[in-house]
Formats: C-alpha cells, structure tokens, sequence
C-alpha cells in the first residue's frame, strides 16, 4: 500500500519538523533552514517559529507537505517469525526437546548501569504484568547486572555453559551501544568456536532490529520487548533450529 | 465549588439590575423588528426544504417573493398560507418554486376569517416543525439516559474542521473514542456573512465545513453511533451566529443538535452585521434553543482575541452578564447558559496564571448554576508548538481548578493550522493528564489576596461600565468599540436591508407557540 | 558557509520530526515511518514514539541525523533593500517627492476576518511600540475592514485614488490566500492600465516573501511586520522608483 | 511556606532520632577506616598533581607504594613525609615518580621525634591545599557579593554533557544566558568505577564529560566570565559520588566548584561500590566539602526510577534523614543540604500531581532550611516529546508550590537522548513560564485532607522502616534491597579492596584540620 503523512486530510503529506542551526537569527537563518526543509523533500514549508539561542544558534519550527511516497509493502521489518509460548509450552518444549535446563547469562555490560530493561526481562518481578525468565523453571538464569566488562561476560557465559548471552545497551551517545556490542560479539567469536558459540541476543530501546548482520549477533529486541518474547525466541532458536 | 471568592451578594445583585436596564431597550427592538431569517425559520419550520439550480434554498426565494410583493412588516406567515388556499398549492416547496418563477403573488389578506385561516394553516404547518424540535429533544433525552453524561467536568469539546464533511466524520468519532465529550464542526470561514444556508452535505469549505441540515443530520447520525460504541453520549455543536442565526436555530432544533454557537454581540462585533439585525436575530434564534434543550454558548473570548485580557477583563464580565439577560428573556435556562471566557493573558506577564484564575473563578461565582465554556489561549500560541501545548496544559489545569463547565480544547498548532488529526490526540492526551492527575486540586485551593482583590476589581470595573451603558446606551457602547475596540454603529453593518419593523398585524406563528 | 543541523555537537546533524500515518500501529508501520525518515534524508533515524489514534492512523515521533548541508550562501531571501525610515522621514520624503499625501486602501479580503493584523499596520494603535500608518500626517489611510470583496477593494482603490493597497491574508487552509492573492492581482490588472494601477501589497503571517511573482504583487510582508517597515517602503517603492 | 501539613512536631522528632540511632554504627566504622582514595585526597590536598606516561595520577602511584610497603592503616602522611625528610625529596610529585620507578621505599617511623616532624610537614604541605580551598571559599563569598545570588527560588539547575569539555563550555555559558544558575556538567558514563581521577581538559565521554581537575578550572573560569557578564554568580556542579569521592572533592574545592551531587548511598547502591568503602569516602568528602562552602547534592531521586515512586516514598523520606544525619555529622550545615527528591509518580495514577505536591511538601517541611533538590520526571517520560514538555511543566509547577530550594530542569527529550542545546532552551522556557505565571499560586495552595493524610501516611511508614533499621542494622538493610529495589551486602561490591582499618597511629592531617 502506498501511503503519505496526514495532517487532516487524506494525501496532504503533512509533517512537523524541528532543529537547530548554529548560526544566528536573521532572515538569512530563516533561508537555511527552509532550505533545509527543502532539502528533505518538505515544499511548500511554512517556517512557523524561530528563536535564536545564545550568539550563534537558532532553534527552528517548519510545517509543511513532503511528496515522499511510503510503500508499506517495501517496509523491511523484523517481524516475529516464530510462535508466543506461553511460560508452560516453553518449559515443556525445552525438557521434551533439550533434556536439560538452558543456560541464560545477562549482563549491561560496557560503562552502562542501566539495569531495569535487562531486569525486566531476567528477573522474577518481570514487567507489564509478565513474569521475567527467571520465572520460568526450565531457564537456568544467571544475571550478572551493570558494568560488566566483556571478557568478564565471555569468562562468565564459558563458565556457566551458557546457551544464550543476553546483553542489554541502553546509552546510545556516541553509538556507544552499536560499539559495545561489537567488541561483545568480536570477544565471543574469538573465544569459541562457532559450534560453541552461545546464542549473542542484544537489547535496548534504540537498536535497530535490523542491524543483527553489522553487529555479529542473533537476534536485536528493542523498545517495549516482552519477557515471554524472549523465551518463545528463545525455544523457536535453541530447541528448533539447533537441536 | 461556589464561595471561594466572598463576593458580596449586593454587589452582585446591582451588577445584574444593572445588566437588565441597559439590556430592556435592546428587548424592546427585537420584539418589534423582524428579519428576513426569521421569517425564513418559520418557513423552514413550516416544511419548505431544498434549494433551486444555483444552490439558493427555496425558503429565500419565498420570502423574498413575499417581501417584494407586501413587505416584511406583517410577517410571511399570513401571506405565505393565504396564497397558499387561494392557489390550492399545499405543499409549501412547491408554492415556493411557483413563486420564484413569478406565477404566483402575494398579500395580505383584509378579511377576519381569510386572516384566521391562514394563521391557523400557519401554526399548524409551523408547529410540526416544532413537533420535530420536540420530539429531538426527547430523543436527546432518552439517550442521554442510555448511553450517559460524561463522567467528569469540564466537559471535553473538540474542534473538527477539515471542510470536508466526509473527513470530519471519521475525525470526530476518532476524537470521541480518545475522550472528546462535545464535537464541534467549525463552519467554512465567510458562512456567517451568506444570507442563506447552503444545502446537502459539503466538501469544500476553508478552514471549516459549511453548516447545512444535511451535514447536521449525517454527523448527528456518525455520533449516536459512536455514542452507542463509547457508551457515553457524544453532544454535536455548530455555529448559529452570523446572517441565518433564526434559521440555523431551526435545523439545529430539528437534526438534534446539542450546543449551538450563539451569542447576542459577536456577529455585531466580528462580522460587521448591523447590530439591530443581530439582536432580533439571536433573540429568535435563542427561543427556539429554548424549545430545543440546547445549550448555546456565547462569544465573550472572541474579545480577548483584540482587546487585552487585563484590560479588557471587565468587558467580558459585563458582556456575560448581557448574555445572560437576553438568554432568560429569550426562555433559556440556567444550565444552558454556556458563558464563555478565556485563557488569554499574556503569559510573559507576571503572575499571569494567577490572574487567570481570579478571571475565571469570577466567571464561575457570577454564574453558579451555568456550563461556563472556558476557551484556550489562541492569541499568545506562537509556532513554538512545545510551549503551545505548556500553555494548554495551564489553561486545562485553570479550568479544573475554578470548575469550568466546559473546555474547549487549545491546540498546540493554534498558530500554524487548523487542527491536525494528530494534534487533537496530543490536546486530548494533555486534558487528560491535567485533570486525571490535579482534577481535584480545587480541594487544595483557597484564593489569597491576590486573587480574590483581582476578581473584586473586575467585578467592580464591570459595575462601572455598566452604570456607563445604561446611561448611554448599549447601542452607543457598541458603536464606541467598548467590546472587542470594535466600533459598530447601529445604522452600519452587514443584512441591515433584511430587518423591518412589525406592522401592527405582524404574525408569527413560531414565536407564538415558544 | 556550510552549516548542519546542531543537537549537542557541531555537525551532528540532528533534528527531531513527527508525522502521522494513516495506518495502525504495528511493526510495518513503524517501518513505514522509518521508510519516510530516511526518505527525508534522516540516517540513522531513530523512532522514539508511535502511538495509535482511532483505528486507522499513527502518530510518529522520529529523531534522527539528517545528511544534508546547508548552504547560507545560496539562501534566498527578500532582504530589506530600501532604508528604514523614521515617520518624520517618510513624511519629508512623500511632502518633497510628491507634494501630495499618498493615499493607501487596506482591507482583508475573501472570507478572511481576521483584522488584527492589518489593523496593526494600518491603524493609529500600531504593534510593537510603532505607531500605525494612520499617524503617518502624509499618508491617507483607508481602511475596509474584513471580508471585503476584490470588486468592492477595487472599487474603492479607483474612487480614493490609491497609490498603494495593502492586502491581508491570515487564513492558509486549502491555500485560501494564494487564491484569494491571485484573484486580487488578476482583477487589478484587468481593472486598471499599467501605469495607473495601485502598488499591490499583501501580508499574512504565513507567505513566502519571494512568491510576488507568482502572486502578482510587488512585494510581500509576513510575520512580525512593523508599519515602519511598510511606510518606507512605500516611499521607496512610490517616491523614488516611480516618481 | 512551613506549617502547611501541621507535622506533629513529637512525630518529626522521632523520625530524626531513630535516623542517629541507625546511623551511628555506620559512622563508628567510617571513623574506624581509611580508603585509598581518601589517603589519595590528603596527598592532592599537599599538592601532588599530575599523571604518569598511562594517565595514572601520581598520587595513585604514591598511595600504591606506600601501600604495598605498609599498608594504609597508618595513613600515608607520616610514611611519605617521613620518606620525603630522609630521601630529601620535597617536591612529593617528584617522590611519587621515584617511588613508581622503585627507587623510594616507605616506612612508619618509629621514634617520636621523626613521626612528629612527618606529621608537622604533612600538616603543613596539606595546611596549604586547604588554604586554597579556603581562599576559593572566600573568593565565592566575594563574587556572590559582587554579582549577587538568582533572584528566584528555586534556582535553576541545567545539565549539560556533551562529553567534550570544549563544547560543554559554550552550551553551558548559552544556558546562563537562558535563565540557568547553576550548571552541572554530568560526568562520562562509567567514571564512577575508574579508581583514579583522570588528568587534563577530555574531548571523549560518552554521555557525559569526565571530571578532572583541569575541566573544572576550565568550566568554572567560563562561568566566571559568563557570571560577570550576566550580573549574576553562576554555580557550578559536579559529581563526588564514585570510587573517588574524596579526591574529587578536595578538587572540587580547590577549583571552586559550588555543588557537588554526594550521596551516603548512592554508589553502593546504584553503582554496586562496597559498603564501606562508600561510608568511609563519604564522610571524608563531606568534611571536605563543609569546609569549601559547598552545597551538597543526594540522590533520593534515584531510587524513585528503580522502585515505584508511591510505593518507596517512604524510602526517600528514611534516606533523606540518613543523609542529613551523616552530613551533620560531617560538619555540614543545613544550608548545604540539598537533599534529593523527584517527581516520578505514574502520572497516569490518578491524583497523581497531588500525591507528588504531598511528598514534596513532607520533604519541605520535615527540612525546612535545607536548599532541597527537586529533580523532575525520568521514568515516566517517553519519546513524546510533546508530553514531555507538558509533565515537566506540571513538576515545574509542582517545584513552585512546594517552595523547592534547587529546581533540575526537566528535558523533554529525556527518553530520547541526552540534552541537545534547543532542549535546554525550550525547558528553561518552561521553567520560566511557570515561575513566572504561577511561582506565587502557593500563598492560594492549602492543602486539603487528601494532601495532608497522605504525607503523614508516608511520614508514618518511614518510622517503621526507621525502626526496623534500627534493629536490624542500617548495612542489612541495605543488603535487603530497602532502597530502590537494590541488595548490596555489605562484603560484596567494588573497591572493597581499597579499604583499610585505621590502626592505633593512625594520622590524617587533613581530617585533623578539618
Ligand atoms: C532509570 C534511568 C537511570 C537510572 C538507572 C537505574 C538502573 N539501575 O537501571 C540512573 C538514575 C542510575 C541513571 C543514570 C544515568 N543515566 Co539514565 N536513565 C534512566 C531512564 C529514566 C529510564 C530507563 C529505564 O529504566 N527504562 C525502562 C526499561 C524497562 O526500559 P528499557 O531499558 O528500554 O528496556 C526495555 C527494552 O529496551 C528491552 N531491553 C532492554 N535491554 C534489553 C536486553 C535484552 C537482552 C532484551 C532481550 C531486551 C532488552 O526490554 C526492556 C523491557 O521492555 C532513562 C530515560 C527514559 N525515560 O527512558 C535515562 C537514560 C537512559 N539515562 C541516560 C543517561 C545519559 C544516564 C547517565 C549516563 C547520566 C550521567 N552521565 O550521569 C547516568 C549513568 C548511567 C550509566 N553509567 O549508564 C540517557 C541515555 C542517553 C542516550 N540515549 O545515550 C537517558 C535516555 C536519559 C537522557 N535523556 O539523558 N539512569
Ligand atoms: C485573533 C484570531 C481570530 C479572531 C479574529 C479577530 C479579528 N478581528 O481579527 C476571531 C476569533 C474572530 C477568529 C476567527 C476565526 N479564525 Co482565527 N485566529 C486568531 C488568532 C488567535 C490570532 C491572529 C492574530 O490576530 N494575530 C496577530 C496579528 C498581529 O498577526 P498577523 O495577523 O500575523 O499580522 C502580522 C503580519 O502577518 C503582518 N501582516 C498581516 N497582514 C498584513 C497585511 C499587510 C498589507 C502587511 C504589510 C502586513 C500584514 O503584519 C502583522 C503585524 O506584524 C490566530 C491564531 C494565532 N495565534 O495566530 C487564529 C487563526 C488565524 N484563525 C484561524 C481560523 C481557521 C479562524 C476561523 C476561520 C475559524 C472558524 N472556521 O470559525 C474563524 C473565522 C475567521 C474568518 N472568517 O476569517 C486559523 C487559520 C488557520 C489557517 N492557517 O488557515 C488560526 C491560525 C487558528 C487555527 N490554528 O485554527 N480568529
Ligand atoms: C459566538 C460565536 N459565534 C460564531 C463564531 C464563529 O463564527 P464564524 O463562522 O462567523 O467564524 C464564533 C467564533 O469564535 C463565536 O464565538
Ligand atoms: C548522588 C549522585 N551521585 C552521582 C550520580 C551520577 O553518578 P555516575 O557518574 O556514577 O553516573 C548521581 C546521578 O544521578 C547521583 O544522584
């Protein structure tokens, strides 16, 4: 399906943008930033507001029409390609298939401390009212918490003899996650053999789910990701297409 | 609510003895002028419906048929039906369409019983159309009791205005799923200043969608479905004011209309239309909400828009006030009295929220049993949209804390567009945090100093300007730019041509049975 | 000078967007809003916010770097190319050049009624601080108020013998003022041989100042105009260029 | 703006006492242990700067030697001073790259005579550190004087970090010129953890900019111009908390820094830093930062984004306690308390706004002279802008009412990243808005039963849990998860290592003079 943006009438390509330009508040700054507009297809843009901040920068407000087309059915997303277990099929699709419990270790590893999103998912309170993993009694869970440097986690997952290693990057300045989760995966192929190898799932609320190629691991979750999401995944990749 | 001010209650009284003596000439006009909307709101009334080739409704080409055969001043009705028996042609359309193509004409009858007869044709033609307002109103009634009242005030109005009705529908439904209690579908700019109201359902209108029966009756109809899905009845409000206040009355009486726009100034005031015709206009309109159980809500905000909200504060407090007068006399009640004001202070001003509040809680103790209408600030809104939906916020949490009745929801892109789909859930996501999370903040609100001093000072300013009118006159008031600086001279104006004065004989079946 | 938009670190590229989709809310539809972004040049886009309304429509909120420079030299504006005078100045130069008073016809036309804004330019009270152009002791103002018909301002441009009409457009929905704007320009040509038609002046708060020729009108003013600004130009524009 | 919540002034007394009486074993053992980073402290205090070809400071090198030849429990003073007077190497910079390279070894003197003089000269070198830090104090006194305090409270206190020092200071001077008074350059994510401080101006944090001697004295020259410039004294904040917070705190002094963020639990808890280790830096700090004049800075706020800020209200309120008695303790004075507490209630809650005005007024009121700080809504923000702006309006507002002395100003883009330049711009907008419209709305807010049983409720919980700290020690509690959901045994944790009991000679000239 094709679809434009909607202000208030089907096919009027409305959109609100806004930004800064460093350069000071004149009819020329109004220019660039029209230009700007412009440039990202918005014709006409109607320059709605502008306010110079200190000196040398202008902080701006454009409305107006973008011709851009959106094809829905050219849309590459990730969408979940296997079945939602509930916690029982999941325990019982790991004991008939795997025979044993399966190894989870988790981490937010790098500088970043943000634990409540790898909690949420890991541990027993859980989040929206689902349960975390530990829950489940067929995941054996191990939760290494914040700050945890990599070869402390590959130490930790080859010591645990971990199925799935579970990281969570929150602190995006700098693409500071997308760096750390490349030294992670680096870290593991180096470590194990790809046979060896445990799962690599990376979580976080501004990864791009797409992204798993570039940074060398399984599967990305992203923002609002469920505790049973995980597990599900965790069987459809572990007991299906390995076992 | 009530009583956190300590007004005192004489002064109170003298402002509204005050009110009622500048108002009583402006009664006495109305009630010996008539107009040609009128008169087309009988006939409207009375069955006539549709309109020729070029879009003008039959209802104007009769009464202009009329007109230029005998004249206003005796009102269409007798001549309408005697024509009516001498030619046999029942059917009032088709009378009309006859009369347009001049094969048929007009007086006024001299004879008792030929006079008796036409009147009596008359009421009974009129009072179906009545028998329709009334049976609308029972219906409103009936769901009202199904589907209920919103389950807290104020009560949420949003704006629809796509100039499409086919694009309104599916916004207002929207906006009534995410919360909205009363939608409002903003007419086309410039309808106001049409003498006639255009027909069938509409897509073309700027910047709002034009009111017709059709497009009344199609939104009413998407609305009580939405009301059965919600559970909760959905109210519909249009705009009465402007050249067809009488007629648009009518149909909104008949398509179950809930609120309508109409206040006794603002078409005097915002669309240079004589004053003289306006008054006698809204005092028909205002009769047939009466009948209609609708609630009207007037235009004190429009003032604020022009004049400065300090300044001018006391203009809207005598202005209510006026409203209020000439909506008892008209036959409205107390709770449909939907008074307006407005969050319009400049917010760099210091203290400014405060003084909103002594604004608006002078409003709500003035007039403690009315659905005050509290409208968001449009004026000082800039293209900045993040501080646009702050200030909104403010103004929600105003309008809580002084117990408004009903509250227009402000927009963040007040100053860039008409409303965006979009921007209606954020303004509804925002009323919603204000009075889900501080709605009951009223109970941790006892007005200092300041605020009670500022709402003396007005109510006292208001006496003054009042004392000022009665000695002057309202029409002069007017025609001096006392309201909104607008200067409004009762000889000047916009649809003056369309106003007579009544003969002796002048009859009006409508009026008679409201 | 090549600029970028400025987040928090020069040449970041960083602006912020919001749209609506008139689709629901689900995974491809995210994908849709990404779709767009990177359309607009957004790279990587990051979509912080979706929210459905009513059944068929998403709300958007996108951060993102955008690629695009800015070229301050090759903006376009309409700078003020006529000095701004003092209102004593404007009424030497119209008393010395014309040796008459400069008759001006304002009104806003089509079904336009907002007044604010002209009356601002027009009337004695002025905006700002600055006096109207009825203070002006050389002008003669007439003012037709709102809603005026083009027939009707023609009409009265004739009979006044207006050297200058300012026009004012605030309602945009549907492009109203363009219309409204071409209609005006169109009648006076038709009306009036060249050299006796009026300068034709238009305002609102949201035209583009470079559209005249488009428009048809000698020049354009928007948001934030001083009736100082527009009194200079007249005598610029009436006083030196045609006299 | 006390006495609106009529505390049962026995109730407040109770909750004070049993906070000393669960403190005191806490502030036994701090008195009882040195930490490496505390001995590093004395040592920048005497004046050793610097960093070795790695960036290892050398008074990490020196305590390390010092160390490893006899351990920290006599404190590093008399070994290096003693070490210095026999190897005749003054300059203890140059003393500590000797012993790095092995050519300096440490003892404890035995006789009188040399451990007096050791001390006399450690006294003296360390006299003079403080000296400094006494001449930056007065210096403060002399520009607040000259260029005067904000004119508002609460002051306004904007975050910058960019992670680069050099774009910091221009972002940083441009909030002054907003409205901001006091600047808090947020430290790199993960310094907290770093056992040294680095050295010299840094262009490379992530998510905030590292906190080092140099990049302090820069920003704060900044801010001195920028504080010339405006006519008013811009402060500046940094972050004590971490692995090294008394070094960071002697610097803080020396460079003039006005506030520092300095918790008793924060890092053992959110940074999972051994008990211990945390109790004895932080009482070292604080004596540090009492005799620089600096407000200090708790974090309350934090546990509010772990544990749900209705739930663990009462948490805050035991925690502030805690804190203002081991501040005291400490020698800091009330008006260096800047006790932490957030606006973090669901606002989907309902009377969410009020249960927030409850808790901030019990804090108000239970520490009447102390300049809270009032940090706004992290938790419940998402990438809604637009709702953002609006949630931060209501905490501004929030703030106002409640007569907070130190106001964190919200960012709308809190979920999103970290502040951008136009979002400290349009939060500042907010923040003056709303103090401007609204900062007086407390002489017409009187809080109904709602408000006031709910702050007695969450006083009432806090004595419980007071009492149940009391009785099962204050380290157990932590260790059980009592604030913000976190188990911290008191043997597990970072920097445990670093950790030493005082023997019998101990000597601390710094504390000494302290
Ligand atoms: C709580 C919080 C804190 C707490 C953290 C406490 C704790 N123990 O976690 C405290 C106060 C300590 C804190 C500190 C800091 N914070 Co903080 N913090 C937040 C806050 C308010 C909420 C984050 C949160 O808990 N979200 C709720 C959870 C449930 O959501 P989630 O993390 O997205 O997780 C979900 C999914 O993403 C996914 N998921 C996440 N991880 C994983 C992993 C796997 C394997 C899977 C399958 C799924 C998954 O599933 C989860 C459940 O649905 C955000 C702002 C905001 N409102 O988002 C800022 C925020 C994240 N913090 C930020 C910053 C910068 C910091 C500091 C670095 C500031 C500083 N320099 O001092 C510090 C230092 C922290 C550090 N070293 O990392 C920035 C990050 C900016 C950026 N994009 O780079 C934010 C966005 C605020 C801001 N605008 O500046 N913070
Ligand atoms: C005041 C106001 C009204 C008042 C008007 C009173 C009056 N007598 O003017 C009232 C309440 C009557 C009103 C009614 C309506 N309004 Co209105 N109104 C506004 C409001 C709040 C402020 C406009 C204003 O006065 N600005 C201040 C003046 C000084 O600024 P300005 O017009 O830009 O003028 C400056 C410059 O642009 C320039 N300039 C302007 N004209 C000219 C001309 C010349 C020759 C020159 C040189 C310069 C110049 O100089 C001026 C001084 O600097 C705006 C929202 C907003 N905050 O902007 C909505 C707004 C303009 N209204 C709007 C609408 C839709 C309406 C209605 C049509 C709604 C309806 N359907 O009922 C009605 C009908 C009006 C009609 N028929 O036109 C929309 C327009 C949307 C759009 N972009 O198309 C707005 C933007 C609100 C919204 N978001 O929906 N409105
Ligand atoms: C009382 C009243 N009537 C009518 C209107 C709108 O009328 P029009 O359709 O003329 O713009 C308003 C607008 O604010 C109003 O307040
Ligand atoms: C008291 C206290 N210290 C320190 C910090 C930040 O410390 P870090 O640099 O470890 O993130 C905070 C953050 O909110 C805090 O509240």
């Amino acid at each position: 399906m094709i679809v434009r943006p909607y202000g208030d009438t089907t096919g009027d390509g409305m959109v609100q943008l806004s930004f800064t330009l460093p350069i000071p508040h004149d009819k020329r700054a109004e220019g660039a930033a029209l230009q700007l507009a412009g440039k990202m297809g918005m014709d006409p843009a109607m320059l709605v507001h502008a306010k110079q901040m200190g000196d040398g920068f202008t902080f701006f407000v454009v409305y107006g029409k973008v011709g851009h087309l959106v094809d829905t059915d050219k849309v590459q997303v990730v969408e979940r390609d296997f079945p939602l277990l509930s916690a029982k099929e999941v325990n019982a699709a790991i004991k008939r298939r795997l025979r044993r419990r399966l190894n989870v270790v988790g981490a937010c590893i790098g500088t970043d401390a943000h634990t409540v999103g790898i909690d949420a998912i890991l541990n027993l309170k859980g989040i929206a009212g689902e349960k975390g993993l530990e829950y489940y009694s067929e995941l054996s869970v191990t939760n290494m918490g914040a700050q945890v440097s990599v070869p402390e986690l590959v130490e930790t997952a080859r010591e645990k003899k971990a199925d799935a290693v579970l990281v969570s990057q929150v602190v995006t300045q700098r693409d500071a996650h997308l760096h750390n989760t490349r030294a992670m995966s680096a870290a593991f192929r180096e470590a194990l053999p790809a046979g060896k190898r445990p799962l690599l799932i990376v979580g976080g609320p501004r990864f791009d789910e797409l992204m798993t190629g570039e940074l060398g691991v399984d599967r990305i979750f992203s923002r609002g990701t469920t505790p049973r999401e995980v597990a599900s995944y965790l069987v459809h990749a572990l007991t299906e297409n390995r076992a | 609510m009530a009583g956190k001010l300590d007004l005192d209650p004489r002064t109170v009284a003298r402002a509204r003895a005050l009110a009622a003596k500048a108002g009583q000439p402006v009664v006495d006009l109305a009630r010996s002028h008539t107009t040609v909307s009128v008169e087309r709101a009988v006939l409207r009334l009375a069955g006539v419906h549709g309109a020729d080739a070029d879009g003008i409704p039959w209802v104007n080409r009769l009464v202009d048929a009329v007109r230029a055969d005998v004249g206003l001043g005796h009102g269409v009705a007798v001549p309408v039906f005697h024509a009516a028996t001498t030619t046999g042609v029942e059917d009032l359309t088709v009378l009309a369409q006859k009369a347009a193509a001049g094969s048929v004409r007009f007086d006024v009858p001299e004879k008792k019983a030929e006079i008796a007869t036409a009147r009596r044709l008359a009421r009974r033609a009129a009072g179906a159309g009545l028998k329709i307002v009334d049976r609308r109103r029972a219906e409103r009634d009936r769901l009202i009791k199904r589907f209920g009242d919103p389950k807290q005030r104020p009560w949420i109005y949003l704006i629809v205005a796509t100039g499409d009705i086919y694009e309104d529908i599916p916004q207002a439904q929207a906006a009534a799923r995410a919360g909205a209690d009363i939608i409002a579908v903003i007419r086309s700019t410039g309808q106001s200043l049409l003498d006639y109201v255009p027909e069938g359902a509409t897509r073309e209108g700027f910047a709002g969608t034009y009111a017709t029966q059709e497009n009344f009756r199609l939104m009413r109809a998407a609305l009580d479905e939405t009301s059965k899905e919600l559970g909760r009845y959905i109210r519909l409000t249009n705009y009465a004011s402007g050249l067809c206040m009488p007629e648009i009355a009518a149909l909104a009486g008949m398509e179950r209309l809930d609120m309508m726009l109409n206040d006794s100034m603002y078409g005097i005031l915002f669309r240079d239309i004589n004053p003289i015709r306006t008054f006698v206009d809204q005092r028909f309109s205002r009769q047939v909400h009466a009948r209609a159980g609708i609630i009207i809500n007037t235009g004190e905000d429009n003032y604020l828009t022009t004049a400065d909200a300090v300044e001018a504060a006391h203009t809207v407090t005598v202005s209510q006030l006026l409203n209020e007068f000439f909506a008892h006399e008209a036959g409205l009640q107390d709770w449909q009295l939907g008074l307006g004001h407005a969050f319009e202070i400049n917010p760099d001003l210091p203290d400014s929220f405060r003084l909103e509040l002594a604004h608006a809680l002078l409003a709500r103790e003035l007039f403690p049993e009315a659905p005050l209408k509290w409208m968001p600030p449009t004026k000082h809104m800039t293209g900045d949209v993040f501080r646009g939906n702050l200030l909104d916020g403010f103004f929600n949490l105003a309008g809580a804390l002084t117990g408004q009745g009903i509250l227009l929801v402000g927009m963040m892109t007040e100053a860039v567009v008409t409303p965006w789909l979009s921007d209606r859930d954020i303004a509804l996501q925002n009323v919603k945090y204000v009075l889900n999370g501080a709605g009951n903040l009223h109970e941790d609100f006892t007005p200092g100093p300041f605020i009670r001093g500022r709402a003396d000072q007005v109510l006292n300013e208001a006496i003054d300007l009042l004392e000022r009118i009665v000695d002057d006159t309202l029409m002069d008031a007017i025609a001096d730019g006392t309201f909104g600086l607008m200067k409004r001279p009762a000889d000047r104006g916009k649809g003056l041509d369309g106003v007579a004065r009544q003969e002796e004989d002048y009859y009006n079946p409508v009026e008679e049975m409201l």
